[in-house]
Formats: C-alpha cells, sequence, structure tokens
C-alpha cells in the first residue's frame, strides 16, 4: 500500500466517514446536543439564588419618615423581598413603590462601601478608601480646631429628621460642642405645624384623622402620591367606605385627583384663596358650626384689643372673598365653589388639608391658616375625623448635658439661618435660607464644617446653582450617606452610615397619625460593607473630643444610649417592635386651646411681627410672587410629585425607575408636561425636543402632551436628574430643583414657592 | 387530564381602587427575580410581568380623566379551554395550560425563544430576554430561590406567582390537606397593591372573593371578542374605561355586545 | 491550475479572473454578513431592532419571502413530473438550484433569529403538534432534504465528477427515480408553504392576521400555498432572465418560458381573485366581529389602504393578465413588468403577513408600533443574497443548469 | 487554459451527459485500492464506537471526594431509624436536604472516635463553625421545583425509591460532575446509553424524560410544566 498525496486524502476521509458513521451508533453526539443546552440552560453568568430555610424579620421602614411596619422574608438569613407588614398600626400592611423596593437600597453601586476621602476636586469622583480611624480621626481634627479657634458655631450639621433618638444624639452632641446650628430639612409640615401653633397653640405633630373623616378636599396634597405616610393613605383610601368624598384641587391631573370624586383645576398658588372663598360662602349661608365658632374660637367676629383698638374679624375679612372675585382668582367656577364651600359644611366629618403633592416644599403660612380656618368653620377640630395635634413624642430620657465655657458661648450665637430669631419666631429650622445666607457672607463663611446626615439639600434644595456655590465656600464636609448621593459626592470625607436594613433605630409617629406610635426598626441583616450607625460614628467623635463632650456621651455605642433613653420601654419595644402610646382626645376639654385667648384662633395673636407688617394678622390672601418676568417667561412651571419617584433626600431605586412610564422619561432626557392647547400655540407636537429656559436655569426637555394640565401651566416631576448615586439614576432627566428657587414666607421664613416663570422654545 | 377538583386561579382587578402607584410592579420585580437595566425607557424591551397602562378619556382640560390598567398575563383559556392564544402555537411545549389551575406556563429552559408567542399575544404580556440578565454589586444577594432567573434568548411573563402555589402545596401536603385556603394563595402584586384593587382567588369557588366580584355589574375582561378568554377581570364604574378594554364599532355599546364565548368552569 | 475539464462541454464562460474578481466582491457581502450573524450569536439579539412588540420582523419576513420564491421549486416539479410539462425539463434545473438556496437560506435565518440557537433542535424533540411553527420546521427540513437530493444529480454533471463511473451511475440512477423526489417535494411544499400561512392566520389575538378556517386550517394556509405556486415560476422566470442579462446569452427557450409564465399568469389570477374574496370576508365579517373595520387596520401613514391596493391591483391582477394573454407575455417588456411586479406582489404579502400584524395595535389606547431593522439584521438579510449568487453563479459555471444552452450558443 | 476572448471553453465533446458512458481509462489509476478504503473505514468506524462508548464518558464527567467520608450506615443504627431525623421537612413543608452543622453538634461538638474522617469534621468543620460543602448527587436544576411532601407524604413514597440504598452504605460514593452542564451524574443516570434500569438499591435516574414517566405510570399523565418547574 502506497500512500501519496491523493490516496492519504482518500484514506483520511475514508477514516472520518467511519469515524462520523460509527460515533452515531454511540452516545457521544446525541449526549453532547443534550448537554451543550443544559449548558445554556445553565450558563455560569447567570445567577441560581441559594435556597434555605424561610424566615420573616419585622421591622419599620425608614426610607421616608413615614414609619410603615414592613416584613422581610429571608432565605437562611439572606433578605429576599420586603412587604407591609399587616398589623402595624400606620400600614396596616400597605406599602409604597419604594418601600417595596427596600433590597435595592441595602446592595447595589450607588452604595459607599467604606469611609471615603476625597482625593480629586470637590465632586470629581476620585476618592480614596480609609480606615474608620482615619476619617473619624480627620472629622474629629477639623471639628476641634474649630473649637480650639472659639467658633463651635460655625459649625452646622444638616439632619432629615428632628425626631427620634439619632437626630436627639446628634442634637446633644452640638449641644456640647456648642453650635446652635442643627438644622432640620423643611417640609409643608412645617408650615401646617404652624399654622396649628398659631391657632391652636399646640407645638407638636399635626393629626388629620382622615381615618375618619367623610369628605376630604385636598388642596393639592398628593394624597394619593406620596404624601404624608404613603402606605397609611394608600391603605385608607383602599379600605374606605364609598360614602367618603375626596376633592382634589390641583392644577394637574395627577394621581390623586384622578382618583378624587371630584378634581377642580385651579390656578397654581391661588389655593390660599379658594379657602376664603369657601369660607365667605359658608359664613354668607351661615353654615358654619355656631356651636364651635361662637363658643371656642377667637377672631371670627370684630375685636377689641387692650389698647381699645378694633380689629377686624375672620368673617369681615372674608368678605373680600366672593364667589365672584375668587372664580377670577383661581380660574374655578363661581358655581363649583358655591357648590363645594356647601358640600363641605354640610358633611358630618369634613377635613380639609394642604401642603403640595408630597409635601417637599412648606408653602405660605397665610394658605395654610386658610386651609385651617376652614377646618375650624366646620368645627372639626381635635375631635375624630378632624385636625388636631399631637405632642411630640417624649419617650426619650437621658441626663443633662453638661457644657464648657466654649459651647455656652458658641451656643449663645444667634442661628446662622434666622430661626427663631426676632424675625422669624415661630420657626425651628431654615435650611432653604442657608446658601443665600452662606453666598451672600462677607469674608469667610458662616459655616466652617458642614455634617450632613439623612438629607442631601445639594440635590433637594431649590436652586441648585446657589446650593453648590454655597458648599463649595465651606471648607469642610463630612457626609454621613450610606449612598453616594449628590452631597456625599460634594463631601470632603464620607462616613457611611449603614443602611436602614441594616441599622437600629427607634421611629417616632409620622404626621397625619392620631395615634402616637414608637416602632423599632431592627436590623434585618448583619451590615455587608465596612459601614458604622451613624450614632457611633457621633458618640467616637464626641469621646475623642474629650472633656464635656465625651462626658455627655457616657455610652459605649448608640445601642446602650437607646436602651437607656427608652429605659423600661427598652424591652417592651424590642420584644415587640412597636409601642403604641394611646393618645386619647381629651374629650370634655376638646375645644381647649393654648393660645392666649384659650380659644382657636381665627386671629393668630402669636404672629406677632405680621401683625406689625401687615396690621393684621389675619390669613388673608395675597399671590405668592414667584420669579420671573411675564413678558419673557409666559408660562408657568410647576414641580410635581410621583408615588414612583423619590424626590426626597432619598433617591430611586432602580425597580422605581424601571416603572417611570415613557411620557415622563424618554432615554435620558426628561418629559415635561403640556397641555396641547399651549404646546400647539408653541408647535410643539408630542415628544418633540424643546429649551425650557427659566430665570434660574434652562434644559432641553422633550413634551408630552396632557389634556390633564392646565393650559399655560408646564409641570416637571421631582426626582430626577441626579448627577450623582449610579448608571441607574444618573443623569435622568432634569432635576426640577435646578430650573426652580426659594421663596420666602415674610411671615415664617420658609420656602413658600409653588412654581416659577418659564418659556418653552421648539428646537 | 382535567380533575374534579381542579382550580381555575383567576384575579379581578377593581380599576376603581386602583391609584397606578406601581407597587404592583415594583412587588413583582422583587418577587419574581425581575432584571433591570439602565434605561428602561423603552418599554418594548423593558420586562414586566405586569405593567401599569395610564389611559385617558381623550377629553380637553379640565374633563379629562384618566385610569390606571395594571395588566398581568391574562392566563387566557382561550375558545376552548387550554386554547390560549400562546399555548398553542408554541413550537417547542414551552408554554403550557394547566388544567389543574388554569394557569400558563412558561419554561424557560425549554423556550428557546422563537418569539411566536409574543407575536400571538394581544396583551404584550410576554416578554423576551434581549439581554443577559445583570444584577451589579451585590444584587444577586437579594434573589429569591423560588423563581428561576431567566437567560438571555428566552421569553417569560406572568406566571400567577406559580411558585408560591407550589410552596403552599407543600405546607398542605405535610399537614395533610387536599384543598389550600384563599389567603394561603396570593399573587405578589395582589400582596403589593396597599390599596387591595386586585384580587385573587379560584375563580369556581363560591366561597373565593372573586367568584363574587367578576359576576359583579362593574365586571369585564379586555379584548373579550377576540375569544381569548382571559381569567383577569377588571371592574370599572366608568364607561370610558369599558369601552377602552376592547374594540367596538361606532355604533356599538359594550354592554350590549353578546360574547359568543362563555368562561368555562 | 487549469479548470477547463471543470467545465461543461460545449458551453463558454467568463476568464478565471474577470469570475474571481465576481466573486470576490459577492463574498465581501457574505462576510460582512457572517460577521453580523457572529454578533448576533455572540451577543444575542439585542443587536437587531426587534422587540417585544416585533418579536418576529425582518427576519421571519425573509424566511416567509424566499420561500414563497423558491416555490417555483416545488411547483415546476410538479409541472413536469407529476403534470408532463416535459417543456419544463428545460428550466427546472434553474428552480431547484434557486429553491435549494431559498430553502438553506430559510434554516439559515431561522437559526440566527432564535433566542437560544443551541436549542434550535428542542423544536423537532420537543415538538408541539398543534403549532404551525413545528410544521414549518419539519416540512421545511424534509423539503430541504429532498432539494438537496434534487440538486445531487446536477452536481454529478459536472464533467469532472462525471467521469467516475461511480458518481456517473448514482447520477443517472438518481435521475431515474427523480419524479419521486418531486412528488414527496410537492407534497411537503403545499403543507409547509401553507404552514407558512397559518402562522399568521391562526393568530386569533391579532386581528389584522387573523383569517377564518377550513377544518384546522385558516384561509391563509391555502392562500400561501397557492400564491407560492404562482410567483414562485416568476422569480424562476426572473432569475433566469438576469442571467442572461449578465451572460449576454439566451438560455432557456422562448416556448419553455411562455409556458411557464403562461400557467404564472393563470396562477396568479385565480389566487387574486381568492385572496380578493377572502379580503372582503375578512373586512366585512371577521373583523367587525372583533370590533374593528378595515380602515383601523391601515390607519397609519406607513400601513395605509395603498399597500392593499398595490398587493391585489398592481401585483395581482396587473401581472396576471399580462401573463395569461400571449400578446402580453410574449412582450419582453411586458413580461419582466409582469414576473417582477409579481415577485413584487408575494413579498409585499409576505411583509405584511409579518410585520403589519405587529404594527397593528389591538388596544384602543395602544399607538401603532414602528420598527426599523439594525444593519446587523440587514446585513443577515442580505447574506442569503450573497450566498444566491456565489451558489448561481458556480452552479452556472460548472453545471449544466440550462439544457439548452448549447443548442442556443453553438460555439464556432 | 484557452485564451481566446476571455473565454474558457471546454474543448470535449459535445455529448448528453446522461447517456454518456465515461472511458474509465482515461482517469488517472488510482492509486487507493478499495480494501484499504475499507479498511480505513472501519478504523474509524470501529476506533469512534470504543470511544464513543469508553472515552466519551470518562472524559465528560469528572470526579470529586466528598469533603468527609460520610457513614451513612453508623448513622442510621446509633442516631435513628429513620432518614427524616436529619433530611427533614420544616414546618412550612419545604425539605431541608443536607442537614447543616447545627443538626450534627449537638453529638459532635467533639469527636467520639478515632475514626481520622470524624476527627477531620471536627477540626475543620465544627470548630470553626463551617458549614460542609456537600456534593449533592441528586441536586436539580434551578428551574425545576421538587417537591418532597408531595412524593414522601402526598404520594408516600419511600426515600429508597429514588435514592437507593444510600441509608446503609458505610462511605461515601464518588461524586461525578458532568463537565459542560456542572451537573450530577446521577441526574443523567449512571449508564451513558440510558439503557437498562439501575439495579435495586442504585439511584433512580432523575432527567425530567424519569420524572414524566413515572408521573404517567402513576397518574395516568405526565403532569403539567408547572408542577415541577419554576
Amino acid at each position: 500500500m502506497k500512500i501519496d498525496r491523493r490516496s492519504f486524502l482518500t484514506y483520511t476521509t475514508a477514516l472520518v466517514l467511519g469515524g462520523a458513521a460509527g460515533s452515531m451508533l454511540t452516545p457521544a453526539p446525541w449526549k453532547l446536543t443534550d448537554d451543550v443546552s443544559i449548558w445554556t440552560q445553565n450558563w455560569p453568568w447567570t445567577p441560581v439564588p441559594e435556597d434555605g430555610e424561610v424566615t420573616y424579620k419585622q421591622s419599620v421602614c425608614t426610607l421616608c419618615p413615614g414609619g410603615c411596619g414592613i416584613n422581610v422574608r429571608l432565605i437562611d438569613g439572606r433578605p429576599v423581598k420586603i412587604k407591609g407588614l399587616e398589623d402595624h398600626p400606620v400600614n396596616k400592611g400597605s406599602l409604597c413603590p419604594m418601600g417595596i423596593s427596600g433590597l435595592q437600597y441595602l446592595y447595589g453601586p450607588s452604595r459607599v462601601t467604606s469611609p471615603l476621602k476625597r482625593e480629586g476636586k470637590r465632586g470629581e469622583g476620585k476618592w480614596k478608601k480609609v480606615s474608620w480611624e482615619e476619617a473619624l480621626g480627620a472629622v474629629t481634627k477639623k471639628l476641634a480646631e474649630l473649637r480650639a479657634s472659639g467658633r463651635p458655631q460655625s459649625v452646622a450639621c444638616i439632619t432629615g429628621s428632628d425626631q427620634g433618638t439619632t437626630p436627639n444624639l446628634i442634637g446633644r452632641f452640638l449641644t456640647a460642642y456648642g453650635s446652635p446650628n442643627y438644622i432640620r430639612s423643611a417640609t409643608a409640615q412645617d408650615a401646617i405645624e404652624q399654622a396649628i401653633y398659631l391657632t391652636q397653640g399646640k407645638q407638636g405633630t399635626p393629626v388629620f384623622d382622615i381615618e375618619n373623616a367623610d369628605f376630604v378636599l385636598s388642596f393639592g396634597s398628593g394624597i394619593l402620591d406620596g404624601w404624608g405616610s404613603a402606605g397609611r393613605m394608600f391603605n385608607l383610601y383602599g379600605s374606605q367606605k364609598p360614602a367618603k368624598k375626596i376633592i382634589q384641587v390641583e392644577p394637574r391631573l395627577s394621581d390623586t385627583a384622578a382618583k378624587a370624586n371630584q378634581w377642580l383645576g385651579i390656578n397654581p398658588g391661588t389655593e390660599g384663596a379658594l379657602a376664603l372663598g369657601l369660607a365667605h360662602v359658608i359664613i354668607k349661608e351661615s353654615l358654619y358650626d355656631r356651636n364651635f365658632v361662637e363658643n371656642f374660637a377667637f377672631g371670627f367676629d370684630d375685636w377689641t384689643d387692650d389698647n381699645g383698638k378694633t380689629h377686624d374679624g375672620f368673617a369681615k375679612m372674608v368678605k373680600n372673598f366672593a364667589p365672584d372675585k375668587v372664580s377670577k382668582i383661581t380660574g374655578i367656577d363661581k358655581a363649583e365653589i358655591v357648590s363645594l364651600a356647601r358640600a363641605f359644611a354640610r358633611a358630618s366629618k369634613p377635613i380639609a388639608i394642604n401642603g403640595r403633592g408630597h409635601g417637599a416644599i412648606p408653602g405660605s403660612i397665610d394658605e395654610s391658616l386658610a386651609v385651617q380656618s376652614l377646618n375650624a368653620l366646620v368645627g372639626n377640630i381635635n375631635k375624630p375625623g378632624g385636625i388636631s395635634a399631637i405632642p411630640d413624642s417624649n419617650y426619650a430620657k437621658w441626663p443633662e448635658v453638661n457644657i464648657d465655657e466654649i459651647a455656652s458661648k458658641g451656643m449663645q450665637q444667634p442661628r446662622i439661618d434666622g430661626a427663631g430669631s426676632e424675625q422669624f419666631p415661630n420657626t425651628r429650622f431654615l435650611l432653604n435660607r442657608l446658601p443665600e445666607i452662606i453666598n451672600s457672607a462677607k469674608g469667610e463663611s458662616p459655616v466652617q464644617a458642614l455634617l450632613v446626615t439623612d438629607a442631601n439639600p445639594m440635590y433637594t434644595l431649590p436652586d441648585t446653582a446657589a446650593t453648590k456655590k454655597a458648599f463649595d465656600r465651606i471648607p469642610f464636609i463630612v457626609s454621613f450617606s450610606p449612598y453616594m448621593d449628590e452631597t456625599a459626592s460634594h463631601a470632603d470625607y464620607i462616613l457611611p452610615n449603614h443602611s436602614y436594613l441594616e441599622r437600629l433605630q427607634d421611629v417616632p409617629t409620622a404626621a397625619g397619625i392620631s395615634r402616637q406610635v414608637i416602632s423599632l426598626a431592627k436590623p434585618v441583616v448583619k451590615p455587608t460593607y465596612e459601614t458604622k450607625h451613624v450614632g457611633d460614628s457621633f458618640i467616637l467623635i464626641a469621646k475623642a473630643l474629650g472633656g464635656f463632650i465625651e462626658n455627655a456621651f457616657p455610652w459605649e455605642d448608640y445601642e446602650a444610649f437607646l436602651k437607656e433613653t427608652l429605659k423600661d420601654q427598652w424591652r417592651k419595644l424590642k420584644k415587640k417592635g412597636i409601642i403604641e402610646i394611646k393618645y386619647d382626645l381629651p374629650e370634655p376639654l376638646a375645644f381647649t386651646f393654648n393660645t392666649v385667648s384659650t380659644k382657636f384662633e381665627f386671629y393668630p395673636t402669636a404672629r406677632g411681627s405680621v401683625k406689625q407688617k401687615q396690621n393684621s394678622a389675619l390669613p388673608t390672601y395675597t399671590p405668592v410672587p414667584i420669579e420671573g418676568d411675564v413678558q419673557r417667561f409666559k408660562l408657568v412651571l410647576i414641580p410635581y410629585d410621583s408615588i414612583r419617584l423619590a424626590g426626597g433626600a432619598i433617591a430611586n431605586a432602580p425597580f422605581m425607575t424601571k416603572t417611570v412610564d415613557d411620557t415622563v422619561l424618554k432615554k435620558q432626557v426628561g418629559l415635561l408636561e403640556i397641555n396641547p392647547a399651549t404646546a400647539k400655540g408653541l408647535g410643539l407636537k408630542e415628544g418633540a425636543t424643546a429649551l425650557l429656559t427659566t430665570p434660574k436655569g434652562e434644559t432641553t426637555v422633550k413634551v408630552h402632551l396632557y389634556e390633564g394640565i392646565k393650559p399655560g401651566i408646564i409641570a416637571m416631576p421631582r426626582g430626577l436628574g441626579h448627577t450623582a448615586y449610579s448608571e441607574f439614576l444618573a443623569d435622568k432627566g432634569i432635576n426640577v430643583n435646578t430650573l426652580t428657587g426659594p421663596i420666602e414666607d415674610p411671615g415664617s421664613g420658609l420656602d413658600m414657592a409653588w412654581g416659577i416663570r418659564a418659556k418653552l422654545i421648539r428646537i | 387530564m382535567k380533575d374534579k377538583n381542579a382550580k381555575r386561579y383567576g384575579m379581578v382587578i377593581d380599576l376603581d381602587k386602583c391609584t397606578g402607584c406601581g407597587s404592583c410592579m415594583v412587588g413583582c420585580y422583587s418577587e419574581n427575580n425581575v432584571p433591570f437595566k439602565a434605561d428602561e425607557t423603552n418599554k418594548l424591551d423593558s420586562i414586566n410581568w405586569i405593567r401599569v397602562y395610564k389611559i385617558t378619556n381623550n377629553k380637553t382640560y379640565p374633563n379629562t380623566e384618566v385610569c390606571y390598567l395594571p395588566m398581568p398575563c391574562m392566563q387566557c383559556d382561550g375558545a376552548h379551554e387550554g386554547h390560549s392564544p400562546c399555548v398553542s402555537v408554541c413550537p417547542a411545549v414551552a408554554t403550557d395550560y394547566d388544567y389543574d389551575t388554569g394557569i400558563v406556563s412558561q419554561i424557560y429552559t425549554r423556550c428557546f425563544g422563537c418569539r411566536y408567542c409574543m407575536a400571538a399575544c394581544p396583551y404584550h404580556a410576554r416578554k423576551f430576554n434581549w439581554w443577559d440578565p445583570v444584577w451589579p454589586a451585590d444584587m444577586e444577594k437579594y434573589l429569591s430561590p423560588n423563581v428561576s432567573p431567566r437567560m438571555r434568548g428566552v421569553v417569560e411573563k406572568c406566571s400567577f406567582c406559580f411558585h408560591r402555589y407550589q410552596l403552599a402545596r407543600d405546607k398542605a401536603y405535610l399537614e395533610k390537606r387536599e384543598e389550600l385556603e384563599e389567603n394561603e394563595y396570593q399573587t405578589a402584586c395582589a400582596e403589593a397593591c396597599p390599596t387591595g384593587a386586585i384580587t385573587f382567588g379560584d375563580l369556581n369557588n363560591k366561597h373565593h372573593a372573586v367568584y363574587k366580584l367578576k359576576n359583579s355589574p362593574r365586571a369585564f375582561r379586555l379584548l373579550e371578542r377576540l375569544n381569548t378568554n382571559p381569567k383577569v377581570y377588571y371592574l370599572t364604574s366608568k364607561s370610558w374605561v369599558r369601552k377602552a378594554g376592547d374594540n367596538y364599532l361606532a355604533h356599538e355599546e359594550p354592554t350590549k355586545i353578546k360574547n359568543n364565548i362563555k368562561e368555562h368552569h | 491550475m487549469n479548470e477547463t475539464p471543470l467545465i461543461p462541454a460545449g458551453v463558454k464562460r467568463c476568464s478565471k479572473w474577470q469570475f474571481s474578481l465576481w466573486m470576490a466582491v459577492v463574498t465581501a457581502v457574505l462576510l460582512w454578513g457572517v460577521y453580523a450573524m457572529y454578533l448576533i450569536w455572540y451577543k444575542g439579539l439585542n443587536q437587531t431592532n426587534m422587540n417585544d412588540a416585533y418579536g418576529f420582523a425582518l427576519w421571519i419576513w425573509a424566511d416567509l419571502a424566499v420561500i414563497a420564491l423558491g416555490g417555483g421549486a416545488f411547483f415546476s416539479g410538479f409541472l413536469t413530473y407529476i403534470v408532463g410539462k416535459n417543456e419544463l425539463k428545460n428550466i427546472i434545473n434553474l428552480a431547484v438550484v434557486i429553491g435549494f438556496i431559498c430553502y438553506s437560506s430559510a434554516l439559515l435565518i431561522l437559526a440566527i433569529d432564535i433566542g437560544q440557537p443551541l436549542r434550535g433542535w428542542f423544536i423537532f424533540w420537543h415538538a408541539n403538534v398543534h403549532s404551525m411553527l413545528t410544521e414549518v420546521a419539519f416540512c421545511l427540513s424534509c423539503y430541504f432534504a429532498v432539494l438537496t437530493i434534487e440538486f445531487i444529480p446536477l452536481i454529478l454533471e459536472n464533467p469532472k465528477l462525471d467521469k467516475k463511473p461511480f458518481w456517473h451511475h448514482l447520477s443517472h440512477n438518481m435521475h431515474g427515480i427523480m419524479a419521486i423526489f418531486a412528488a414527496t417535494g410537492v407534497f411537503l411544499s403545499f403543507f409547509h408553504q401553507g404552514s407558512l400561512g397559518g402562522v399568521a392566520g391562526v393568530l386569533y389575538g391579532r386581528p389584522f392576521a387573523f383569517r377564518e378556517h377550513i377544518f384546522i386550517w385558516p384561509f391563509t394556509f391555502f392562500l400561501f400555498t397557492w400564491s407560492a405556486a404562482a410567483y414562485g415560476p416568476c422569480f424562476t422566470i426572473l432569475v433566469t432572465k438576469i442571467t442572461e442579462m449578465i451572460t449576454r446569452k439566451k438560455l432557456v427557450k422562448d416556448s419553455a418560458i411562455h409556458l411557464f409564465a403562461k400557467i404564472s399568469g393563470w396562477m396568479i389570477i385565480t389566487y387574486i381573485i381568492a385572496k380578493s374574496i377572502d379580503t372582503i370576508y375578512w373586512a366585512f365579517v371577521t373583523a367587525p366581529g372583533m370590533g374593528f373595520t378595515l380602515m383601523d387596520f391601515y390607519a397609519s401613514s406607513t400601513y395605509n389602504i395603498g399597500l392593499l391596493f398595490a398587493e391585489i391591483v398592481i401585483c395581482g391582477f396587473i401581472p396576471g393578465l399580462i401573463l395569461i394573454t400571449k400578446r402580453g407575455r410574449e412582450n419582453s417588456f411586458l413580461l419582466m413588468s409582469a414576473i417582477i411586479l409579481g415577485v413584487i406582489g408575494v413579498s409585499l404579502n409576505r411583509w405584511v403577513m409579518v410585520l403589519q400584524v405587529m404594527a397593528v395595535p389591538v388596544f384602543s389606547f395602544n399607538e401603532w408600533y414602528t420598527y426599523m431593522p439594525s444593519w446587523q439584521e440587514v446585513a443577515t438579510t442580505v447574506l442569503p443574497v450573497a450566498y444566491g449568487l456565489i451558489v448561481i453563479s458556480l452552479a452556472h459555471r460548472y453545471l449544466p443548469v440550462f439544457p439548452q444552452e448549447k443548442e442556443l450558443n453553438p460555439i464556432d | 487554459m484557452s485564451t481566446d476572448q476571455n473565454q474558457t471553453v471546454s474543448t470535449e465533446a459535445a455529448t448528453d451527459p446522461v447517456n454518456h458512458e465515461p472511458e474509465t481509462n482515461d482517469s488517472p489509476p488510482s492509486k487507493s485500492s478499495g480494501w484499504a478504503v475499507f479498511l480505513f473505514f472501519m478504523i474509524g468506524f470501529v476506533g469512534s464506537i470504543l470511544s464513543g462508548w469508553i472515552l466519551f464518558p470518562e472524559l465528560l464527567y469528572s470526579k470529586k471526594d466528598q469533603p468527609i467520608d460520610f457513614n451513612h450506615a453508623v448513622h442510621l443504627d446509633v442516631v435513628s431509624d429513620d432518614c427524616e431525623s436529619c433530611h427533614y421537612f420544616r414546618d412550612d413543608g419545604s425539605f431541608a436536604g443536607m442537614p447543616d452543622l447545627s443538626s450534627c453538634i449537638d453529638c459532635h461538638e467533639e469527636a467520639q472516635t478515632d475514626d481520622p474522617e470524624e476527627i477531620k469534621f471536627v477540626d475543620e468543620y465544627v470548630t470553626p463553625d463551617i458549614e460542609v460543602p456537600w456534593l449533592n448527587h441528586s441536586k436539580q436544576p434551578d428551574c425545576v421545583f421538587f417537591s418532597h411532601s408531595a412524593h414522601v407524604i402526598g404520594a408516600d413514597m419511600s426515600c429508597e425509591s429514588c435514592h437507593g440504598d444510600i441509608g446503609t452504605s458505610e462511605h461515601t460514593r464518588v461524586y461525578e460532575e458532568n463537565r459542560l452542564t456542572g451537573y450530577s451524574r446521577d441526574i443523567w443516570g449512571y449508564s451513558i446509553s440510558r439503557l437498562g434500569k439501575p439495579e435495586a438499591g442504585e439511584p433512580k435516574p432523575m432527567k425530567m424524560n424519569d420524572c414524566a414517566k413515572c408521573h404517567k405510570e402513576e397518574t395516568g399523565h405526565k403532569g403539567a410544566c408547572f408542577q415541577c418547574h419554576k
């Protein structure tokens, strides 16, 4: 057998053919075909979750102040699902999308996984991982320096809440350190609290007993868009009797407006006028609660003060708000106003509430007072189904702080934000004023070191550019955020807190609920990363600072502090997760008030400074001026809130962003809502790109034509346009705060802006 | 194949109660290991087992009305039970009709991604895995072992949280019970809905809430005229919503249209 | 290498260099397609612009279209071997080559189109007999095997192979039994052409696609088979004419062409009448029963009523009438116009039965769905065209595809 | 190659190719003889059959030992007389599967014998509190929901009916893993051809066909997909 090239080919072919034929008679090709397909069913890059034993842990959601109970499902200790806690008094099992997305706040690319020190320029995103010792040491050193130079008051701390032990621990720290500048982010709750204080003389958490009301008149409150404790509001809506009526007054057909029995499209910012107009009709037609008004209220009729000077009463003042006039101001039909007033007054338990959208912006005090007056007219104060206030939780007990001389001097300095000053005596925190004060300060910034926890002012404050400018003037910024948010990304040091599912925290009653409930948020999982409870960080800093400050913190850690704070209630709270302090309405004394007149004050005498300026403390309606020249900016931009977008300190989880409609966000561009008639005038079609300009800034948007918005008004959601976090959130749409600015309420100093003038040009 | 004890699980969604909050979607994502991408704004490549549509009555301001319409898989029975639009077209039996529960399955490891079922489904309930699923930065840790994550190249859809039925059955076996209680098997969306707009149960069981609700005068189903015979019912008190749920000629009134398909029992 | 022995006897072919250049150009296009195919297999179907609303798109259209165009193979086989139109033997070789190209392309496209190519065999192993797609896959594969068998004798007629007694005898014997394969192919084709029509027609959730049924088969089942038989020959004739144009030779006698064209014409006319009846019944009975008017389906600017007019009148009645009249089909301009319109018509029909089905919104509150293929989809759709050109070029160069070539082009 | 006007012309006699009887003498003499071709064919044929049946299974599976050579017989004898004392059902009806350390620790806080495997178990796992990474021969793919309670309680099946006589084994078996799929060989079954039945006492193959076959026999139908898939 001679082998040359040709026969070699032939033999090889024969060999291969024989091999092929033979292999067909073996399992190999068939098994391989099957196994290859099984390989595709088991690709190593597609995860296989580990199975194990199912357990549940109960806790409280602290992603917002709502305080809803959660039930976390775990597999071998690994949390896999969050649902509402069925028997929690706040939410009764209902939970908002953010709460359900909770596990995406536990893991994910936005988490800060260890202490970080800034390397590059601020906001550049260059960080160096440092040890806790180094990070705490650096902060301690800076704080010690400022104290040594006699300026402890130049340290400010911005927090998300002033209720509960963690904020109190931080407050205690600042007191011992010597700074009065504990600044809490403001919400609509501040304005409502102040209105309740001015009318009822009560300092406390407002209660809206919607559970027992049968007619809810909402002046723009997004009760189904995330206002209050979202879980509670949804649960109420779902379980309400059909007899309950919801009337939504709002320029835009929001989710709440869509579900309301009636939607009244109003000119934005004129809600106060409507409230007074309704009062006009109610008084004119004598539909008000005579018993309450005559026996338990002050300032309804004209009255004479100690000096013999006669003042107009509320009834006289609202004579100026006849339906005709109010119709012109609000854009609501006269007949609608009259019939609404009658329906409200004739309902057995009507309640009027305010605070636009989620309640991110406090709004004008006059407006809140007008709404409170409306509630008083129907006598629905301190009654089931009405409005009241419960005292701030006072369960926290700890030893007095002894402070040294430096601290004492520092504490005597006026607050940088002007809250509590003669100008704004009834306001406790004015974060909105801070950027302007820092920016206009001559010489160095009054804030030399800023500590930020549970807040993201670089994102949430209106006029982002001014905020950034102010922050750039602060030499030292420390963030305690567990996430790389906008403020954290502009900090010098990040001392990451545990995420909410990893940390222990007491959660006091949320606004609106008529029961005093203290819940305990318990860690459902051990900390995943090198993070530290913010309370522990402060205790460690205090100990490192030494002296009186150290002495103010005799506790080993936050848990010890919490235990001692709660004393005998600790065991019960730890066991049950909730303590409920029964808050019984003082029935026989329901209509006693702590005001000067001991009555409900239609004429809020405590409104000192305003009285001098306006000659009357009555909540009259003066249009809230908004920024921008009418000629140049023909449209009005209003921010709106959506339950699918978190506009606050904690941003959207990827799951929430995934639910956002393509009429709100398309690729990376945000959509602006505009009435088709207005759009037509501007030559804009659905999805068209346009340049949106306001006095504060400009941005490129797409337009979404929506019949549910008043012509001439354009709306954009809060919660988009993040610049930090991760690719799942950053650079999507525009942060509406970059286009708006704060407007100071002359009475309270709080931000009362509801919109801004704008123009839209097709590009 | 059909057992005399067979169930016909179904859902009743009260559109008057739905506020469009999206909790059902998020509840579903977290229950069913639904992946997410950086950009989910193209709703045609975004995996949603239940999607809430926002529909309007097309009237001008201020007479505009909005209704939210959550749409899971309708688990269609078809003209005769088991003849769901998608089941009959799947060339590889990757989707089948379970006669014991009335649930239309989707088996990701059998599916080879021809997408014929997607073409067949008028509700767009079926979603394709155009991408490999990725859970970044430890997010894999929150995945549930009760639902297998899907690989790229296959179709997925709402399963009425069938794994919960499996788990509930496990418990029933242990306790030597034949039947499940109504609350033992509930879908994640029904559980997540904070206003209780979604009711789930056995449509054939007189004691289940869905039985009564589906016979409400407010009840209707989507695209009934196509004879898909869905097991998801909707309740509305608004005539325009009912009309938007199907197609009608100019002279037709929804309530007067007789359906030639009767639901199965 | 001297390739003379490879070239059939008595015919002229272009120079090796000319041929190589042509092949290089086409191969470049082919490689572009292969690269796109690689991307799709490696990275997945996210490389396409398909989406959840367009699960079926360009590729499924291409599949349906090439199979309809390849329908000349089974129909010419039917006419030649079963009806006995011997004249068509002069064109049947080309019909078989085109069929082979079309069916292999269809299989390749299907392999690209599925999300999990490595599980593709499930369609056979785990077959669901109720699915039209299962029927398509089985018949397509079987008929492709038949076409391969029909192609083999032609390959064996290559002079070099023909010299070997084994291959020669094999070829000879295969010719003998070709009628059986042709008959099998015809049988298979009737089914799978129909089941491709059934793919759309059974979608009762899609009012645009759904048609009434005869037993288990929707009307589209019959219309697809009919239209493939009617329009397939148009494509065979078109390819013949193009080949003649490029080679600047007459390859098939007019008598064969005219006969084929005439039969095609009568098939088109009868098909389009049936199609019209189907359309009228659908527009006035089926669709209104589901709450749709005809114009609801043509309410978009892309998919307007003009498409229906184009399909039925311009690409239906007009080519049909041209081809059934003697003067029409014997006028070369009219013949060319008719076969081109025919090819467009059947492609258009397949397009609307895939793409428009996806585009039409079923919910009153949904918009029309739009779709534009990605370059990867286009490239992989062009790939079979390049592949087809290569196969036809090679076949023409080395195989006696046109039996009448020598007679019509005697070498001096 | 001819050069006339860019045209390649075959100069051979133009005859009908079908009827032309080829002149075999013209072709170059074939140097490959028939029997040699056949021999090579058979070498390929037999070689691939042998490698497909013998070599292929060897290559397809990797072999691993269990971390501890566990003695089921001793445990069954000493601890309890049924499997469920270690492989128990949880209260929610789910099956716990492989016991974790907490089940072992009562007896094995310290080594009870001088068995080197026990000592290794105590030293390497119990003392440092590390779970034993047992290799599960019966682990089903992720897409499978297998209900032990449906089979063991519902259908009153014994453990042995699927798992074989593992309870009486004194040593652990070698774990064989399919290199492509990552699954235990037990799922497919030990016979590479899947012909024949497993010996008494051997674990049953657990591929879907095996499940379906038994379901068909026992319940009359194969069952719906969702009966066992998730």
